[in-house]
């Protein structure tokens, strides 16, 4: 199960002062709901109920956020569909994650994209230096798997690469 | 107060300072390598960040990749823990030019204390004891033997940017004083890449007394006690008490008066650790300041019932401290073992791997600060340190008999580790009388003696 | 002191009870049921002897088997902790008879607490307040009714053997008098063999406050301050304080002194507790001393600094209380959380079964006294109580802070616990404020509501 | 491995004042090497060593006496021979174990001793009560595996006794 985008979750909403949500994923199979507890004290914590491939409900002992380890699961601006296949391309270093080089500018690399070692195909800002991050593989975009200015984390995989 | 505060650490220091973060409503980020991805303790902050991989060079030595999850996760402190980027007087001044509080002193400070020679200076214009010396570095052999001369020996030849007893040497007499001149010196220029040394007068045998300090940024210093860190194998701090026994209460009050006088001198503010060295003659000498918190700050939270790492973060938040030196009270006797995963038949090397049972000790009087649990895999790329187990009773002879208790209760099954050691020099007739230096482990259960130097090194 | 002593008890209590042994150089025997062969706490003992299968009343509850056990293993003492045969005053009899010393009060003081008429009379002879009630026992409804007319509804009907809430009823108007004045004999007879029931004035949510004693051989009492133990579910304590937010300190004294006073007329001897009602208008009634030592003694320990399990084994070896009650200082605020292997989405049935991951809190200010570990498996057979965790911070505010962060960092994997119906408790703003009492739990949590009685059952 | 029979051997010790002892049982291939510490003070905890079937050195925590639950290994009056075969007759009680009647009668149950169902085949005093162990099964005694006179726990064998 993947603890992560729980994770991911749970710190949107606080974030965002929502107190309820539901997702449901028919790639995946995979249902959260999450639901805060009221007052925004210092241990309010959140109640999670997964539901994963139709199981019974497994509620997740309140208070904590779950332990990070695997990888965020596709949940992007591109939802991944059922029969993708490709390589993840993962991040080099935590920072910021844009995909084009300026608000106007065309993305470089979407679904679609063919890209060489030497293509740029995101930039990562940390510690406002703009890293351009090659491909330094060849294949297929596939898939997107992070939004925009998203941040990111070392080791997050950004696309899906098809070789 | 900060509002988010990220953790540059892992193990049970980032643990504790989630702890405290926790208790003063402060939300946290974690950030840890790849090799602690599965850590329980991650779970207990608001948010992780994974900064890199395995080898500290990359992930939490790294400045770039600690500012990088800082900004990203809108962090607006920085505690360093202890070790790593502590006391990293770059690190401190990048944190202050991103707008991020460093949790800590200030970086002049840091690096002012982290130079030895600079330090020295610091304690006699504070009108504080230290080792007598060359008074600043020695630059060639000749003044090194006329100084040699002039103080006596033993002499201990030292880096001005040492530490970890690198760049350390001691000489005995006119020949071995030059051969280890040159020695040291080329030891801490590949080392450190300074290759400047000084001279002191070797003490033997002594007691490693630190001294805690906590101060404000509105001038307001305290001491709280002292803690007796004299056991100790090849600078690795084993067994750690307070208060000292081998202090009476006049050298208690002057020492701890000394500590706060070299804070002052410094400018110092937040949590910080003033270290002497105590010969058998009831005569003290300063060594050094640790500018961060350290591992063994709970044996003084114990005594005086005050959570450091929580005033850690008041006092660097810009807070007054609560209390003057005389609202502290101490009470009763603490000790601390550092349970270390390190095998007693392989000369203490590291024994990392899986603990396929961890079962705690508990009950009266006992504290454990650790991040370990049945299961977990402990990481090959840094310290190998288990936990930190400690008792806190009325006295110092119910603590030991506590310690004891809690030694053999706890079952760590998988790794070697250190709590043979430690049972044996707890049982031994001249440890629990408190007559016992820092020699005492090298002396007593030393197969492989080190340089018997009087430095309780780095944390 | 005694030399060999056999514990007639089982997990957390009996490991608690070894711990206090070695600490104190007694050697430790420790009986067990074939349902607790694998428990690792059975290690810390000297010597393990297995006295029979699951079922209590062939093991922990055979008077026969544990004192052929503290015989072939020539024990001179038996620590009954709690529950089982601890207040059994035939078992405290065959002690004496075969030469064990019972660590406990004499057998004649036993059976007369156990007599609640007994009691109520004897601390009426002491000058402390009883609830008003029928001052002996109600033969018949005509007799009933007429107290209950001289007391004023609500009136509770309670049997003289009972307790757990068996044989107990609230009346609120003659009719439902009647009716439980009936119901309550009858259960009394069949549950204690003894239909024996007297009438009280019932106080509506009360708060409960207990008054720890401890007394040596000599003549010797003191009382170690109050806990509160209001928050209750059905009887079963939750949540454990001390102090009392509901005490002023004139009013502790009072009710400390009271507690003392029924002790010294009892010739009560070693550890014990005296409990009481306090109303909201400030009165306070006696309701019973529990004659041994009680599930939640740590948060006296932890507020007094007193090891009491140790101060059980020093009394009842004859030696005398080493401290008057003015030395006895009391420190900070302490709280328990009894932690049970509970399910509160079934209506907290015990959720025995393995424990997949346990991963206990620690850290500053965190006692836990647990049995527990990951792969233990809770036996079906006896209650269900994972483990005591306790906090202890300089104020109530900090220590609620400190136990939210516990409660969280608990990780338990298998069984359902009660951590979840703590953190509410915790978190409300009511006992936030100290403004609490027994009705608590069910007025807020109790989807299904039981007799809203104020007694603090069993432990 | 046997913990319980260490930690008799280890209580054994502590009450004889042994410091030292090694044990070797031919019939299991189990050596036991225990070394009790110098001082007898509160904390004074053994080493112990066992080497089983020829394996390497398995230096047991110290300070702990063993884990109980297993049952006691055959090591009493007559060794158990390799290819001995019975079933266990197990201990209804606590208390001290008495092959005869008196300290001159004759042992109820000895190897080659064919039993029945009423036949006493020990006593057990407990409480200074004589308790008459009855066989309560049919078959011949293989093995006697507790000497006379020492304490036997709940559920302990007794015998080997082949039906």
């Amino acid at each position: 199960m993947d603890l992560k985008l729980i994770q991911r979750l749970i710190a949107m909403m606080k974030r965002a002062g929502v107190a309820e949500l539901d997702v449901e994923d028919p790639a995946t199979g995979l249902k959260v709901r999450v639901v805060r507890e009221g007052a925004p004290g210092t241990s309010s914590a959140p109640v999670v109920h997964v539901l994963q491939g139709g199981g019974g409900p497994a509620p997740v002992h309140g208070g904590y956020a779950p332990a990070p380890g695997s990888a965020p699961a596709p949940v992007a601006a591109e939802p991944a569909k059922p029969a993708q296949q490709g390589t993840p391309f993962q991040s080099p270093m935590v920072g910021t994650f844009y995909r084009a080089g300026g608000p106007d500018a065309e993305p470089f690399a979407s679904v679609g994209t063919r890209v060489g070692p030497e293509t740029t195909v995101c930039i990562i800002e940390a510690m406002k230096v703009m890293n351009e991050i090659k491909a330094e593989t060849s294949g297929e975009v596939v898939a997107v798997l992070v939004e925009n200015g998203e941040p990111v984390e070392f080791g997050q995989p950004l696309f899906l690469i098809k070789p | 107060m900060f509002r988010r505060v990220l953790i540059a650490n892992r193990g049970e220091i980032a643990q504790r300072i989630i702890r405290a973060c926790r208790e003063l409503g402060v939300e946290t980020v974690a950030v840890y390598s790849t090799a602690d991805a599965d850590a329980v303790y991650l779970r207990q902050a608001d948010e992780t960040i994974c900064i890199g991989p395995g080898p500290s060079a990359k992930s939490y030595l790294s400045i770039p990749a600690i500012i990088a999850a800082a900004e990203v996760a809108d962090a607006d402190a920085i505690h360093p823990g202890y070790g790593f980027l502590s006391e990293n007087e770059h690190f401190a001044e990048v944190c202050r030019s991103c707008k991020i509080s460093f949790i800590g002193p200030e970086p002049e400070t840091i690096a002012k204390l982290g130079d030895k020679v600079a330090a020295r200076e610091l304690a006699r214009a504070a009108g504080v004891p230290i080792v007598p010396g060359s008074d600043g570095p020695v630059e060639d052999e000749a003044k090194a033997t006329l100084v040699a001369q002039k103080l006596g020996y033993p002499i201990m030849i030292k880096a001005a940017a040492g530490g970890g007893g690198r760049g350390m040497r001691i000489a005995r007499n006119e020949p071995s004083l030059v051969t280890g001149f040159h020695a040291a010196r080329s030891e801490a220029q590949a080392a450190f890449g300074d290759g400047t040394v000084y001279l002191e007068k070797f003490v033997e045998n002594p007691r490693h007394i630190e001294v805690q300090i906590l101060a404000d940024k509105h001038g307001n210093i305290v001491h709280l006690g002292e803690r007796d860190c004299s056991i100790q194998r090849r600078h690795q701090k084993l067994i750690e008490e307070s208060p000292s026994p081998s202090l009476t209460p006049e050298m208690r009050a002057r020492i701890c008066e000394s500590a706060v006088k070299v804070a002052r001198q410094a400018n110092y503010t937040n949590a910080g650790t003033v270290e002497f060295l105590l010969g058998r003659d009831g005569n003290y000498y300063f060594i050094e300041v640790n500018a961060r918190i350290q591992v063994e700050h709970p044996v003084t939270e114990l005594v005086t019932g005050i959570d450091l790492i929580q005033q850690q973060l008041l006092v660097a938040s810009g807070e007054k401290l609560a209390f003057e030196q005389k609202d502290i009270q101490f009470r009763g006797h603490a000790i601390e073992c550092r349970i270390n995963a390190e095998d007693p038949d392989k000369d203490f090397q590291p024994s990392p791997g899986k603990i396929d049972l961890f079962v705690p000790p508990g009950g009266p009087g006992v504290r454990l600060d650790s991040h370990c649990y049945s299961g977990y895999r402990i990481p090959p790329n840094y310290d190998s340190m288990i936990g930190k187990l400690l008792v806190h009773r009325p006295r110092r002879d119910l603590a030991i008999r506590t310690m004891l208790r809690a030694l053999d209760e706890f079952v760590i099954e998988g790794p070697k580790t250190t709590i043979p050691l430690q049972r044996n020099v707890l049982s031994h007739p001249d440890f629990r009388a408190g007559d016992h230096d820092t020699g005492f482990v090298e002396r007593y259960y030393g197969h492989h003696p080190a340089i018997p130097v009087a430095r309780g090194e780095a944390r």
